[in-house]
């Protein structure tokens, strides 16, 4: 029996698999750091809120919860500041050539 | 197998001075790290008595009742919990353990002390430290009765031990620390995947538990073959010996000491514990012939390229490669074919001894090899003609090392002989009996070597360098003399008959045939000749003889060379690897 | 997780393809980076074997921290490679090499296969012990309690690690500052992080510390993250490494196995045993012990990180 | 074949991966690299046989869980100290090569890093 919960668990996890799949086929396809950087950013960002969103209405407790959004909110963080610091180093590694 | 709860038959009384026997070292490093400076060397000073006193209170304890002392941690019986546990074999290696850093510790005092002007210096505070972590690993490695704990002990000496081989900066050290450093991490890693197979067999790392269940099955041949390569790679035994040279002979003498003397006997006293303890029946006769074949072959070895040495400290640092070779060759003399297992008789005692007399001895040669480098601004042997009459304590620590190491009545090394070749015609193996009396000659030739050009007239009067310190010469004597008189030490438990007395005409002959036969080989083929006149007329003699030896001798340092290369040795790891795993396998 | 019958075979996969990767691509950038993602798959097989508990470490020290510490060297070491790569072994002896190898795993998988059945396991003794321990966490029991003497000579092995590579620091060098010099943009992103991370990452290291003594954390999880963000406060320049000579720094690090040692002994005198807790005062005992030892790791994780003294003054 | 005995196969093949790193390799820095493989194999391993032991309700034996936690740290500590290692070498050699022909014997200990700052280190008191 599936239920209208398993339902949206199913979609949005799936999407977010989704961005996943897309950004990774991004990351090894396109041709420079930069490119590369939109592709694994945005798509993983989305997919993991995907996923999270997705998990939500299953957790046990609400700090589960808590912390599933904190994960997210965290590897946001830390994925803007890394994707800052990549482009960073690619700008000046262009500038010097 | 699993008793549930700490019952209070099993713990003997006693025991608790194992808890200290392990804590007074710790405790010693923490205090040495905080306080820093002048005081690492007064802490050191301060647990080395308490610490000798423990290990004599152990010893003393066991020859009382006689039995084993055996201690709980945290009151947990194995198999969940970690046990404590020390025999008569923990025992005598931790008191002769205690006796060897003791005597370096005066030895190393004046070569370790702060300079004036600083409050702290890295050369002191790192090695003192680094001592006390040898020590902590080394008595963990004789009491600890549980796998895992001993895997740990081993790391305690690996991180010791890493820093005192390149101790004074130098690149050639550094790199011989990092070779030192990798493959004894491939070791233990080797050795930790075979406790892991344990306890998927078992259930359980406590050893005497072991003893009493392990079979001949997969997963048991499979943790022998490889806890034993792992350790092997540890205690450096032919051919995995590729860092040995370099870090022994590089290290300043009395980190050299220590490693030499203490450190490979930890990695080989496991070896000794699970083939004879956890596991005695699971090797067989098969894989003991091919260690003790190891063991044959760095005797080999480790002797004739001790003999084509230029510099005295690569001379001692082979003459320890040939050393741990004598210590496997107990290995198949112990095998009782009877009940198809490793038991303990006059075959492990005269190892052990031997293990004993080289640890004195050792640290002996390499503390005076230290001061005529000192004395002299260098160690060729080719130049030291004449040292013996500038320092002639030192040189005289030297030789009394030397001739315990040669097995001379009443030496630690004699005694230890007797018993093997005793356990050896028991068995019916006369081959190793060869190995042990041709061992005694290539031993006797490096040995007379050095002692016959340390006495010769030098071509010029020496002016020494530095007046080395009077403790330092005479702290190497004691241990040369210590390992001289270790066969009366273990009077009690070895019967007095078999110590003869060192002035009987026959034992004065065997004395007098084992130096001639050395001073043949050094005649035949050593790359440096004693400048005496006599040694000339007669290597002008032989010259023809001398140059087709000395040939294939160089034949012997060129495979040597190829062997020590990190790729082959890596190979030779895995070779072995399999061959130990066939030899088990087939015994069945 | 037998809902997914097919994810171990695909994290296996994964896993190898890595492994791989680490051992035979030629660039030792592109080796470490390999080796993180390795790092955090092996996290992943941790879970699949219901071991959250070394999941935590595996990633935090495993992957994260060792990570970090071989990205570092490879950046310094990167003008020795193809020197080096020019001095690599034959082709017999690779192909000797990897023929050994092969026999060494298929001896090694042969052996896994073979292990008895039903497999031995001391999970009914730890499980009948626990309450004795007051924890609710069975690993947690097993380091603190049960082989509490082991984490303590790990502990010990730590600090002599620690000091072995201060001990490499050139002699005029000695009791100075470890590290690179670190020029980070102070307007840059990584500061700006290196700022408002730690607050939360001390939370996190608080909450797994908390966490540990009845569900997955404990004293290493959250000495590794307390070492992290120091680590990251230290390569943004935000702060730099004490020197190693100083006394607050020399305190902490023997604070914890200091205190495992006074436990210990009081254990001799109370309930009979080293590092025995006494009957109903186990959780304060143990407490006693976590507190100072997972601040010692935490410095002493990230002085190993620093490395050797390289210079008198700070950055 | 059940999960666990999949992974305890994976395991095998990492330690034959990592000890070919070790043996083939000529970096020191890559057989640090090739140890941390074998080490994960290893620890990997370990834990198959912890998952052999689920029982009481323990998704795995707590004992060998423990140890792996204790052999992680030790196998970070090994690493940290060998990357000091090589690092060293390298400021003193100008190489980190582990070829005995590699190095030059006469090199002296070089006080080469730390970027010039002659002052003597700061000591405490």
């Amino acid at each position: 029996m599936i239920s209208a919960i398993d339902v949206f668990t199913l979609v949005c996890v799936a999407a977010g698999a989704i961005f996943f799949l897309a950004g990774t086929v991004g990351l090894l396809r396109f041709p420079d750091t930069l490119t590369r950087l939109h592709a694994l950013t945005k798509a993983d960002n989305l997919g993991l809120g995907l996923i999270v969103i997705g998990l939500l209405p299953r957790v046990d407790s609400v700090t589960a919860g808590i912390k599933l959004i904190c994960i997210w909110a965290l590897v946001l963080f830390a994925s803007a500041l890394v994707s800052q610091l990549i482009g960073r180093a690619a700008r000046r590694e262009e500038l010097d050539q | 197998m699993a008793s549930m709860l700490a019952s209070a038959d099993a713990v003997t009384a006693g025991g608790a001075w194992l808890v200290l026997a392990l804590i007074v070292p710790v405790a010693g490093i923490l205090a040495a790290m905080l306080a820093g400076g002048r005081h690492v060397a007064r802490i050191v000073v301060v647990v080395v008595l308490v610490g000798f006193a423990v290990a004599v209170a152990i010893g003393w304890q066991m020859l009382q009742s006689g039995s084993e002392l055996v201690y709980w941690l945290g009151g947990w019986a194995p198999p969940l919990g970690v046990g404590l546990r020390a025999d008569s074999l923990s025992a005598v290696m931790m008191v002769i353990t205690a006796v060897v850093v003791a005597g370096i510790t005066i030895y190393a005092r004046a070569e370790f002390r702060t300079p004036a002007g600083v409050t702290e210096a890295r050369a002191p505070y790192a090695f003192w430290i680094m001592l006390l972590g040898i020590w902590c690993g080394l008595n963990a490695v004789f009491v600890s009765a549980d796998l895992f704990t001993l895997y740990v002990a081993l790391e305690l000496l690996t991180f010791s031990a890493m820093p005192l081989v390149c101790l004074d900066g130098r690149a050639e050290t550094l790199q011989a620390a990092l070779r030192y450093m990798i493959f004894a991490l491939m070791g233990s890693v080797l050795y930790l995947l075979g406790a892991v197979l344990i306890y998927g067999a078992y259930g359980t790392l406590d050893i005497a538990q072991l003893g009493q269940v392990t079979q001949a099955d997969a997963a048991t041949v499979a943790a022998c073959v490889l806890m034993t390569i792992g350790l092997l790679a540890k205690t450096a035994l032919f051919p995995l010996h590729l860092w040995l040279p370099p870090a022994h002979a590089g290290a300043p003498p009395a980190a050299s000491a220590v490693l030499s003397a203490l450190v490979v006997k930890g990695s080989f006293f496991i070896v000794v514990r699970i083939w004879f303890d956890a596991m005695p029946g699971v090797p067989g006769l098969g894989a003991a012939q091919l260690l003790a074949a190891m063991g044959a072959a760095a005797i080999l070895f480790g002797s004739v390229i001790a003999l084509r040495q230029q510099r005295l400290k690569l001379l001692i640092a082979y003459s320890t490669l040939a050393q741990i070779g004598y210590l496997f060759i107990m290995f198949p003399l112990a095998f009782d074919p009877a009940v198809g297992a490793f038991v303990r008789g006059d075959a492990l005692t005269g190892g052990m001894l031997q293990a004993m007399s080289h640890a004195t001895a050792k640290a002996a040669m390499f503390m005076a090899a230290g001061l005529i480098y000192a004395t002299l601004g260098h160690d060729r042997i080719g130049d030291m003609a004449g040292v013996a009459r500038v320092v002639p304590v030192t040189v005289l620590a030297f030789a009394v090392g030397g001739v315990a190491l040669m097995g001379i009545v009443p030496s630690g090394a004699y005694l230890a002989k007797k018993l093997l070749l005793g356990a050896a015609d028991g068995s019916g193996q006369w081959w190793w009996s060869l190995v042990l009396e041709a061992g005694g000659f290539l031993t006797a030739s490096y040995v007379v070597l050095v002692i016959a050009q340390a006495l010769a007239k030098p071509a010029a009067p020496i002016v020494p360098r530095v007046r080395v310190a009077r403790s330092q010469e005479w702290a190497a004597l004691l241990l040369a003399v210590c390992s001289l008189l270790l066969s009366l030490a273990v009077l009690g438990p070895v019967p007095a008959s078999l110590i003869s007395n060192p002035l009987a005409p026959k034992e004065l002959l065997a004395s007098a045939i084992a130096i001639i036969g050395g001073a043949l080989l050094v005649l035949a083929y050593s790359r440096e000749l004693p400048r005496f006149a006599i040694v000339d007329r007669i290597a002008g003699l032989l010259r023809p003889l001398r140059g087709a030896l000395c040939a294939l001798a160089q034949g012997f340092v060129r495979i040597d060379d190829a062997a020590r290369q990190w790729s082959i040795a890596g190979l030779s790891m895995l070779a072995l690897t399999l061959m130990f795993a066939a030899a088990m396998v087939l015994q069945r | 997780m037998n809902v997914m019958p097919w994810a171990g075979a695909l994290v296996a996969v994964l896993l190898l393809a890595l492994a791989l990767w680490v051992i035979v691509v030629r660039s030792t950038f592109a080796a470490v980076v390999g080796f993180v993602a390795y790092g955090i798959i092996l996290s992943l097989v941790w879970m699949l074997l219901h071991a959250p508990d070394i999941a935590l470490t595996e990633v935090a020290i495993g992957s994260g921290l060792t990570g970090v510490l071989l990205l570092g060297a490879g950046s310094r070491l990167r003008g020795t490679e193809g020197n080096e790569n020019a001095h690599a072994p034959g082709a017999v002896v690779r192909v000797v090499a990897a023929l050994l190898c092969a026999a060494v795993t298929v001896g090694l998988a042969l052996t896994v296969l073979l292990l008895p059945e039903p497999a031995p396991s001391l999970a009914p003794l730890a499980a009948a012990n626990l309450y004795r321990t007051e924890l609710g966490n069975p690993v947690t029991a097993v380091l603190i309690a049960f082989r509490a003497t082991d984490t303590m000579l790990e502990v010990v092995v730590l600090l002599l690690a620690l000091v072995g590579a201060w001990s490499l620091a050139p002699d005029r060098l000695w009791g100075g500052y470890p590290g690179l010099r670190h020029h980070a943009d102070p307007n840059g992103m990584l500061v700006y992080a290196a700022r408002r991370l730690p607050p939360l990452g001390i939370i996190v290291a608080l909450y797994l510390f908390y966490a540990g003594s009845n569900s997955p954390g404990g004293e290493f999880q959250s000495a590794t993250v307390l070492a992290a963000m120091w680590l990251l406060a230290m390569l943004a320049g935000v702060t730099h490494a004490p020197p190693t000579a100083a006394l607050r720094v020399r305190a902490l690090l023997v604070m914890g196995s200091t205190v495992f040692l006074v436990v210990g002994v009081v254990g001799m005198f109370t309930a009979g045993a080293f590092l025995a807790y006494p009957e109903g005062w186990a959780k304060v005992f143990i407490l006693a012990i976590e507190v100072p030892v997972t601040l010692s790791i935490a410095v002493a994780l990230g002085m190993l990180m620093a490395g050797a003294p390289e210079r008198t003054v700070p950055a | 074949m059940t999960e666990t005995t999949l992974l305890g196969l994976c395991a095998a093949v990492l330690v034959g991966l990592g000890l070919f790193g070790l043996i083939v390799n000529p970096q020191p820095l890559r057989k640090v690299l090739a140890f941390n493989v074998l080490g994960g194999g290893v620890f990997m391993l370990f834990g198959v046989v912890a998952r052999r032991g689920a029982a009481m309700g323990f998704g795995g034996d707590p004992v060998p869980q423990g140890l792996v936690i204790t052999g992680l740290v030790v196998s970070f500590a090994a690493t940290a100290l060998a990357v000091a290692l090589i690092l060293r070498l390298y400021a003193v050699a100008g190489t980190a090569s582990l070829r005995a022909d590699a190095i030059d014997a006469t090199t002296a200990p070089a006080d080469d890093a730390g970027g010039g700052d002659a002052a003597a280190a700061p000591r405490r008191n």
